[in-house]
């Protein structure tokens, strides 16, 4: 027993708000999370930035076409032209807008319909538990992406931002699952019970016991839907389910395929989308890889020694 | 055993969702389906064709607690209806040719990705630092990013056309027979299901790798490690009996549960690859808006993705005890 | 305990069932059985028993963390389980409060000590409202009374900067802090160190003095039980099979388990005395347990009734009982 | 072919940009049938040439005549014709069939059932229709229709639903060898009814393959790689890829002359009721660039008629120039600009759109179809020239159900659309300006998307189907013209290119750009195929061989 | 100072099964090298219970691991010299220390829990160590495991149970099964009973006492509750903070500890015995071993700490307060000074 005692103190547990400065010191130390911070703050720059670094033609939008097709990169056109003659590196930039913020917003959403549902039914317990457990396991099981295919086969004209959405109403259930054990886990916890010896209100005890020991999953979760939200989106959008006049990544590439990019060699209009889709979802997950070894300093590489 | 028997239950309940979803599906969708199904016909047919058409593929107006139950009906004689692109050929028909590619292909394939992961994470957290730790889990880590089609098609492009090294698409070559008794056949099929198959593996592997890898690392911590070495047990009995096999199990069930998204994944490959695999039946039936088609595809996929669970279930009981 | 003395929280009959497993097998944990006890102010009553023997769940029932599957709790003379508003609820919670097993699970990390100490106080409204410095100067004052000092030093930490000992010190003034009368410690000592033991088990002493409070102390161990409390209680498998003065217990047990658990109790004095008392059989799973008495498979005395009839308490002149048929009724 | 043997052998491989798995249906008239079903298992009476203006190849029937009341078509049948399975095919077939559609109406594939009441068996080898009304151009309608055997067929209760697995049939490819998820094999009919030069039974070739592609990409991996023989894919940037991987075996033609593919808008909604509107927004549009980028150059700008180079013939040079005075139909912004000032489309709220002359806001949407990527291109060019103009024009890409229900139930601003391209010039403008086509639920048929109709233009038609003499028919198809480009019911663009590629590593006899002997295609419906697959033979042994 | 501390080094008497000398040990941290064990030196001789008794955290598993070198990282020994039977056990290679492992030395961790692999079966992880160590045939390990759990006192039907079909007991007896499977010379015990009950905990000790007398193997018994190792052990070491502060016979150590947090320590035990009196326990709470206290680690807590600042400034040596009595405190030096002045 008394070895349990010493380990934890060797282990405190790691929580944003009770540790912000340990916490973000843990971070800032840990090289995976840094680069990753580094590589996606980069990109929501470019986001953000985008009018400014790549200013859009008074008309007509990043699509516009501005130059002869398929133009090799050049001072010009920095990541060449598409085979329309538009500015691959204006798309590439508007198209980090659309990417993030599709992938920030649904990967929101998903988190906060996993936070209701998960800790409603670790919390509650009882049949609302047994019913939304059965939920989330169905959901679980369920083949995520064939059914958005299927769903996104019969919306009408579903841009990004609804793929998004169809992703958020169809993909919470994994991050709710883990958020409900975790909640079963601090419910039984003592120090839950103790608040309610003390007389705490049920919503306070959620909200203000329970929540923010969770903090370090809630983001990792977060972080995996906005990964998973952003391929998702690109996947679909490639294969032509989304609105091919939409400017982001996934349909870049859907016309660099559609232009056979490979074949023409064209592979400016193909490359740079691609790469950015991997470097954000690298960077969430390094981002990840982080959160995970701060919170399990076992995972920690090159401790000690 | 009971385990199995909830677990069983549970996923009867699942099938009955999904089937249940299946049906209401196109029903909750805005506007007329049907109607837009079948305008298409308009103007190159008579409206009375048209409307003899409608009838033919069943959409007659009744309650939907009826249209349900016969839904219902039909499903257990395996009717799934009538696909539309490929009027007048029951869904179940189309589907069963294209699902055994695919449950050839998305199965290996996702075994080995799991299995070489499986291997490589428990090297990885067995020798910290090393070779497999530092170099090739990075690598994997940084493919897993990748979207799976992009990959897929760079590998398509550079390794087929250009290299040559790969057959260009298809589940065998098309100047043989299909028949599983021909030495080249069979040989055929291999070659060609190589590179989608290479494919799924290097972009899944990374993610196996990774938590297999924390997994293990969690699992060398545990006092039954240390007394395992403290036994002085070989390295390799330890390695492999004391902390691989109790560091799966998480991985399992992550693996049953994730296995819904690695079809996904593996639908996508079989469309850039031109695999004859349920995905790109699945891409055609919807951007042919074959309803039925779409619904019979879905269905089937989560039939089976349902059994692989169950499947994945039962390994978790042979393997730890305390599940039986 | 003598009689003019009331008790200022009794329970009768309590009874705890868990009902575990699912749908397709379920089981029955029975965890306590008709338990009796009181708790007097100013006194401490020790519930000693093995691990599973159902202490925690007496207590928290008693906390109302759980409730009961059937019997009494009695606070004041009113039986609480009848009343269930939450009115009613937070008026009990405000006099009987309770101190956890593992103190550095009982306080949440992500909250100051500040925070922990200041929510009883507001919630039961022990400080005027809005105002913040007699807030604070309530929570110097309760550091202090737990020998928390220099109590400024301590507001501000978080859980995990505090040893164990002061974690559990923390615990205790939060359960000062609504001024309560009866305190529930479950097993308040036994994850600390054995260096800081004492000092807590002391400190309670004095609080118990100072403010006049009714203790119900849990512990599997005997000797702090002899050492802390007025009257010990030994339960096991859900039973409580005797109550007795502590000194009378110890000097003199007479159930057959406290028998057994007074002789397994290291003694240092002497050197291992081997097979003193014979050991032998497995604790009882409590989801599968007969009629009769828990102990009977284990028991060295063990009589044929003994297997299908839990006994009936056997009360002494001096306000001991046990549950055994070697002390039949007269 | 100079006395030396034409080659017999080998296995043409074929792809015709088809994405969905092969499933086995051999019943032509199902609503997808699996290729070639139509025109290589059955085949047609007749075959009109489309590059040759359309003139009918006899095929199983050898001609055709109108009655002097025109209200009966005649045709009579070739002779010594066999269905695969040995039974002479006659007048009594093609009875069956016609009969078959007015007891099944789904079967009526080609709309056939308003135009004739009965169809009559004069003898084994002639058959009658009688016609519901005159219609001089029946013959185009009726040749295109393939005979069922009745002796096969009648027993067969659901006729709609019948997959005929192994069909009866008096093609050339009737033989079934492999149809599943990624092939299809169809192979010679061995007792086929026309001779090659040898004097034995057609086709020159064994077997045709179908290999499926889900995409546009592995298809034209394929193609470039020179797997397959005879194409018929959309290839971007054809010259780049598929030519220059090999020039010398590498062909391509893509024939101009589909229907025109035109900028459809709502006549019936403000402002496309407006003339001066419409002319306007004809000034504002790049053909140039919609043809070079939107089609990769692979057709021209249409003339400003709406007929392709097709129906040379029936130009009416008048219009053409009378559209070229007026301006409309020629790339001027400025024109565009000053013509919408001039019909008051000017900014009124000063949010640098251009806004409706009553002051209300003005903006549209073009419509298109997902996926359809050359006409998706093709409106991002149009819509920024709409926008370059001021014209607050946006994208609304739909799905292809929607976009044509939209089309049909006039729930759209503006769209991209095809036309009709065969077989007549009448077709075309019948297909796009005759008011019956608007049915009695507002559901616009064919192609009258754009709801502009006018009682001289349907007169005209009438007038032009009632007759057979060729001078009245030219003046009606003139004045049809002229009022085409008066009123701009909608805005011509580009004829609507044929896809057809070919390999001469292994076979020959493709129709080439020097020799366009008929459309080379192998995707066309119409049976053009057949006659080239007629010619299709083996450049050597070896070659066969190597085509297996 | 005339005291003799310990030497390291000194030949091993011919009853010594294990000598440590001068061992150290450190945790290299972030926050900086943790010195877990600082130059602890003990002997344990044959068929003698060397209990190990102190604080939680004050270094007694990383002592009792390193003797066997299953530490891991971030874990390192520094410095000393692990015996055993003349062979330094720091030295040994990867074959020799298999060797070594198990043969002549066992352990029995504290939770038994968590020292069975929950996924094979009890009879399979006895029946490894047979397999490993010896060229035994299937059927004779499958005999030698039943025995085994016979010697222990589990039902030979339990052979092929998983842990988790056991009682905490039981598990706790399957894993003295294995400790036993080879008849080591030596098995260290860390804390194999704090998660049992009482009544438990006699019996699996009574039961382990019988097996020493029966194989004759030492004991490297460590337990933070004293009574109980009192009543154990031969002889007792107390750890304070990473160091050695005494070593004595069992007896006179309850009876007349020398060192003051011995003192102290004995003090803080209630117990059921003999009259029931106040008991102050010590103040304070044991140092953080980054940055110990400097001079005498105990020192902060002591409050007979010594005025003129020796206890802060000056580490104490292990002193032979008797022949078989060590303690390292500068109060014990000064009274032996003391005595030897009046006794030449
Ligand atoms: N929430 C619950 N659901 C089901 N069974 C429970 C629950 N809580 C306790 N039990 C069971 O009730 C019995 C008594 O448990 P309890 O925690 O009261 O024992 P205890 O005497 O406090 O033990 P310990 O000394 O280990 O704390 C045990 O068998 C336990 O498994
Ligand atoms: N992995 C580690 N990293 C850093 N410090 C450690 C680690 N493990 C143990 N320590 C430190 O080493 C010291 C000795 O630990 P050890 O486990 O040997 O103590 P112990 O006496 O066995 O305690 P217990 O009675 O709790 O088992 C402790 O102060 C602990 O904080
Ligand atoms: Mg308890
Ligand atoms: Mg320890």
């Amino acid at each position: 027993m008394e070895n349990q005692v010493e380990i934890k103190t060797q282990r405190p547990r790691v929580t944003l708000r009770n540790l912000l400065p340990e916490w973000l010191w843990g971070f800032v130390r840990n090289p995976k999370a840094m680069l990753g911070t580094f590589i996606l703050l980069s990109f929501v720059f470019i986001g953000l930035l985008a009018p400014d670094i790549a200013p859009l033609p008074e008309r007509g939008g990043a699509n516009r076409m501005v130059g002869r097709p398929h133009q090799a990169p050049d001072d010009e056109f920095w990541f060449g032209t598409t085979r329309q003659g538009q500015d691959v590196f204006k798309q590439v930039v508007h198209g980090t807008r659309t990417s993030l913020s599709v992938g920030f917003g649904a990967g929101t959403i998903i988190i906060i319909l996993c936070i209701i549902v998960g800790i409603t039914s670790g919390y509650m317990g009882g049949l609302v538990d047994e019913l939304l457990s059965l939920l989330m396991n169905v959901f679980l099981v369920l083949p995520g992406l064939p059914l958005v295919i299927v769903i996104s086969g019969w919306v009408d004209q579903p841009g990004p931002y609804t793929i998004g959405l169809v992703l958020a109403v169809t993909s919470w259930a994994y991050g709710a699952r883990v958020l409900r054990s975790q909640t079963l886990v601090i419910r039984n916890s003592e120090f839950v019970a103790a608040a309610r010896v003390a007389g705490e209100p049920s919503w306070r005890i959620v909200l203000f016991e329970i929540l923010p020991n969770m903090i370090s999953l809630v983001v990792s979760s977060w972080i995996g839907a906005v990964v998973f939200v952003i391929l998702t989106e690109a996947t679909l959008s490639f294969l032509g389910l989304g609105n091919p006049n939409a400017v982001s990544w996934g349909t870049s590439l859907y016309w660099a395929q559609n232009n056979q990019a490979l074949l023409t060699r064209a592979w400016w209009t193909f490359v740079p989308p691609g790469l950015c889709i991997a470097l954000v979802g690298f960077s969430l997950t390094l981002i990840n890889y982080g959160i995970d070894e701060i919170s399990n300093p076992r995972l920690r590489s090159g401790e000690g020694g | 055993m009971r385990f199995l028997v909830r677990r069983f239950l549970f996923y009867l309940v699942a099938a009955y969702v999904a089937i249940t979803l299946n049906f209401f599906l196109p029903r909750l969708m805005v506007g007329d389906p049907v109607q837009v199904m079948f305008s298409k016909f308009q103007g190159r047919m008579d409206p009375r064709a048209v409307e003899s058409l409608k009838e033919t593929f069943g959409f007659v107006d009744a309650p939907v607690h009826e249209q349900y139950f016969t839904y219902l009906k039909h499903l257990v004689k395996g009717d799934l209806g009538i696909s539309l692109t490929n009027f007048p050929v029951p869904v179940s028909e189309v589907i069963s040719g294209s699902l055994e590619w695919t449950l050839r292909l998305v199965g290996i394939a996702t075994i080995f990705a799991f299995s070489i992961g499986m291997i490589l994470g428990t090297i990885a957290a067995w020798r910290r630092g090393k070779f497999v730790d530092t170099l090739i889990l990075p690598i994997a880590s940084i493919l897993a990013a990748f979207p799976y089609f992009w990959i897929a098609m760079l590998a398509l492009y550079y390794l087929a056309h250009i290299q040559g090294w790969f057959p260009i698409g298809h589940g065998y070559n098309l100047r043989l027979k299909e028949d599983w008794g021909d030495r080249a056949y069979v040989s055929s099929v291999i070659e060609h299901g190589m590179l989608p198959m290479l494919t799924v593996v290097i972009t899944a592997l990374g993610g196996w790798m990774l938590g297999m890898r924390n997994n293990m690392i969690n699992v060398l911590a545990e006092d039954y490690i240390t007394l395992a070495q403290a036994k002085g047990l070989s390295d390799r009995r330890v390695m492999l009996v004391y902390a691989a096999r109790n560091a799966i199990l998480p991985s399992l069930t992550g693996f049953a549960m994730s296995l819904g998204f690695v079809i996904g994944g593996a639908l996508i490959v079989e469309i850039v690859f031109a695999y004859p695999g349920m995905g790109f039946t699945l891409l055609n039936s919807v951007n042919g808006r074959d309803y039925p088609l779409m619904q019979g595809i879905f269905l089937m996929i989560t039939l089976s993705v349902l059994a692989a669970n169950f499947f994945a279930d039962v390994i978790y009981v042979l393997l730890d005890p305390r599940a039986r | 305990m003598s009689e003019n003395i009331q008790p200022i929280l009794e329970t009768r009959g309590l009874t705890k069932h868990f009902f575990t497993g699912n749908a397709l097998s379920r089981t029955v944990v029975k965890a306590v059985q008709d338990a009796t006890l009181q708790v007097y102010p100013e006194k401490v009553v020790a519930l000693v028993g093995e691990s599973g023997s159902g202490k925690s769940t007496i207590v928290r029932m008693l906390a109302q963390l759980y409730k009961p599957t059937s019997g009494d709790i009695i606070f004041e003379g009113e039986n609480i389980v009848k009343h269930t508003s939450r009115a009613a609820l937070l008026r009990y919670r405000g006099k009987v409060q309770m101190i956890f097993q593992d103190p550095f699970a009982s306080l949440n990390p992500v909250h100051k000590v500040s925070y922990c100490l200041q929510r009883p106080l507001r919630i039961h409204h022990k400080a005027p409202p809005g105002m913040a410095s007699a807030l604070h100067r309530q929570t110097i004052e309760l550091l202090e009374q737990v020998s928390l000092i220099p109590a400024e030093d301590y507001i501000k930490k978080y859980p995990h900067q505090l040893s164990g000992g002061q974690r559990q010190r923390v615990a205790i003034a939060r359960a000062l802090a609504v001024e309560p009368k009866v305190i529930l410690a479950d097993e308040p000592v036994s994850m600390l160190d054995v260096s800081i033991r004492l000092g807590v088990l002391n400190l309670m002493d004095r609080l118990r003095e100072m403010h006049g409070i009714g203790f119900l102390y849990v512990t599997h161990d005997l000797a702090s039980a002899r050492y802390f409390a007025d009257e010990i209680l030994v339960m096991y498998a859900g039973w409580i099979v005797e109550k007795a003065k502590s000194e009378e217990l110890i000097q003199n047990p007479k159930h057959p388990y406290t028998q057994l658990l007074l002789s397994a109790v290291p003694d240092p004095s002497r050197g291992l005395r081997t097979a003193e008392i014979e050991i032998k059989g497995e604790i009882p799973n409590l989801a599968n347990l007969g009629a009769g008495c828990p102990f009977a498979p284990r028991c060295s005395k063990v009589m044929e009734k003994c297997n299908t009839v839990m006994p009936p308490i056997t009360t002494f002149d001096d306000g001991s009982w046990t549950r055994c048929y070697l002390f039949p009724n007269n | 072919q100079d006395g030396t043997k034409i080659p017999r052998g080998g296995v043409v491989v074929v792809s015709e940009g088809r994405q969905a798995p092969f499933v086995s249906n051999f019943n032509p008239y199902a609503p997808d049938p699996t290729p070639w079903a139509q025109a290589g298992v059955y085949e047609p009476l007749m075959i009109p040439n489309a590059p040759n203006g359309f003139e009918l190849i006899p095929w199983l029937a050898t001609g055709y005549s109108y009655s002097e009341d025109l209200l009966t078509l005649t045709f009579t049948l070739q002779e010594g014709v066999k269905w695969n399975d040995g039974e002479d095919f006659n007048a009594d077939d093609v009875v069956f069939t016609f009969e078959l559609f007015q007891k099944f109406p789904a079967l009526d594939r080609k709309a056939t059932l308003p135009y004739f009441s009965s169809v009559e068996k004069v003898d084994d080898y002639t058959v009658a229709i009688h016609l519901t009304e005159v219609y001089t151009l029946a013959h185009y309608l009726f040749s295109s229709v393939w005979p069922l055997p009745e002796h096969a067929w009648s027993t067969i209760e659901d006729p709609v639903t019948y997959t005929n697995d192994t069909p009866v049939a008096t093609g050339p490819l009737a033989t079934v060898k492999v149809v599943n998820e990624q092939v299809l094999e169809l192979c010679r009919n061995e007792t086929y009814w026309q001779m090659g030069e040898d004097g034995l039974p057609l086709p020159y070739v064994d077997c045709m393959r179908q290999p499926v592609y889900p995409g546009n990409d592995p298809a034209n991996l394929a193609t470039v790689n020179g797997e397959v023989d005879w194409v018929a894919n959309f290839i971007p940037d054809i010259e780049s890829t598929f030519i220059a991987a090999n020039p010398e075996k590498h062909h391509y033609y893509f024939w101009p002359g589909g229907g025109v593919v035109s900028l459809y808008y709502n006549t019936e909604k403000a402002p496309y009721n407006d003339l001066a509107f419409r002319q306007a927004l004809s000034m504002a549009i790049d053909y140039e660039s919609v043809t070079s980028i939107g089609m990769y150059g692979y057709t021209n700008p249409s003339e400003p008629i709406l007929l392709s180079d097709a129906f040379k013939g029936s130009w009416n040079q008048e219009a053409i120039d009378a559209a070229a005075e007026m301006g409309i139909h020629e790339y001027d912004p400025d024109a565009a600009e000053a013509a919408l000032d001039a019909a008051g489309y000017v900014d009124a709220n000063g949010d640098g759109w251009r806004d409706l002359p009553d002051g209300s806001d003005l903006s549209f949407k073009v419509q298109v179809v997902n996926g359809w990527t050359d006409w998706v291109t093709s409106v991002q060019i149009m819509s920024q020239n709409f926008q370059d103009v001021g014209l607050n024009a946006s994208i609304d890409v739909l799905d292809f159900g929607i976009w044509l229900n939209n089309l049909q139930t006039g729930t759209y601003d503006t769209s991209i659309g095809w036309g009709t391209g065969d077989p007549t010039a009448w077709d075309v403008f019948r297909n796009l300006l005759f008011s019956d086509l608007i049915g009695d639920d507002g559901i616009a048929n064919a192609q009258l998307w754009s709801r502009w109709t006018s009682e001289e233009a349907d007169q005209l038609l009438v007038d032009y189907v009632a007759t057979t003499d060729a001078a009245a028919q030219k003046a009606a198809m003139d004045r049809i013209q002229m009022i085409f480009v008066e009123n701009l019911p909608l805005i011509p663009l580009f004829p609507g290119p044929t896809w057809y590629e070919w390999t001469d590593y292994r076979f020959t006899g493709f129709p080439t750009e020097e020799d366009y002997y008929i459309q080379g295609s192998s995707w066309t419906t119409n049976g053009q195929r057949l006659v080239v697959l007629m010619q299709l033979h083996c450049i050597s042994e070896e070659t066969c061989a190597e085509a297996q | 100072m005339s005291s003799t501390p310990s030497q390291p080094g000194q030949p091993a008497e011919s009853t010594t099964l294990l000598s440590v000398q001068d061992l150290q040990v450190e945790y290299r941290t972030r926050r900086g090298a943790v010195k877990a064990v600082d130059h602890v030196s003990f002997d344990v001789s044959k068929n003698e219970v060397f209990g190990l008794a102190g604080e939680s955290g004050c270094g007694k598993s990383t002592a009792a691991h390193a003797i066997i070198r299953i530490l891991k990282p971030p874990a390192y020994i520094t410095g000393g010299k692990v015996m055993f039977m003349g062979h330094d056990v720091r030295q040994m290679n990867d074959m020799e220390l298999r060797r070594f492992r198990w043969r002549h030395v066992a352990i029995v961790f504290q939770s038994a829990m968590n020292a069975l692999n929950p996924v094979l079966s009890v009879g399979n992880q006895i029946k490894d160590v047979l397999r490993a160590h010896t060229n035994m045939k299937p059927d004779e390990t499958h005999e030698r495991a039943l025995e085994l759990l016979r010697v222990v006192g589990i039902d030979t039907k339990r052979l092929g149970s998983y842990p988790h079909q056991l009682s905490g007991g039981m598990r706790q007896r399957a894993v003295i099964a294995i400790a036993l499977a080879l008849n080591p010379e030596m098995v260290i015990m860390d804390e194999p009973t704090t998660a049992l009950d009482v009544v438990v905990q006699k019996q699996i000790l009574q039961e382990i006492r019988q097996l020493k007398d029966e194989f004759g193997f030492s004991i490297l018994f460590i337990t933070h509750d004293l009574s109980l190792l009192v009543e154990f052990s031969d002889r007792i070491g107390i750890m304070y903070a990473g160091e050695l502060v005494e070593t004595a016979p069992s007896q006179e150590i309850f009876n007349s500890p020398r060192h003051p947090y011995t003192h102290r320590l004995m003090n803080s035990f209630p117990t059921i015995w003999g009259a029931r009196q106040e008991l102050l326990g010590i103040p304070g709470s044991p140092p953080d071993l980054i940055t110990p206290p400097s001079g005498c680690r105990f020192h902060p807590r002591c409050e007979l700490a010594l005025a003129d600042g020796t206890c802060k400034q000056v580490r104490p040596m292990l002193i032979d307060v008797s022949s078989k009595h060590r303690a390292a405190c500068h109060l014990v030096e000064q009274q032996l000074a003391v005595q030897k002045e009046t006794v030449p």
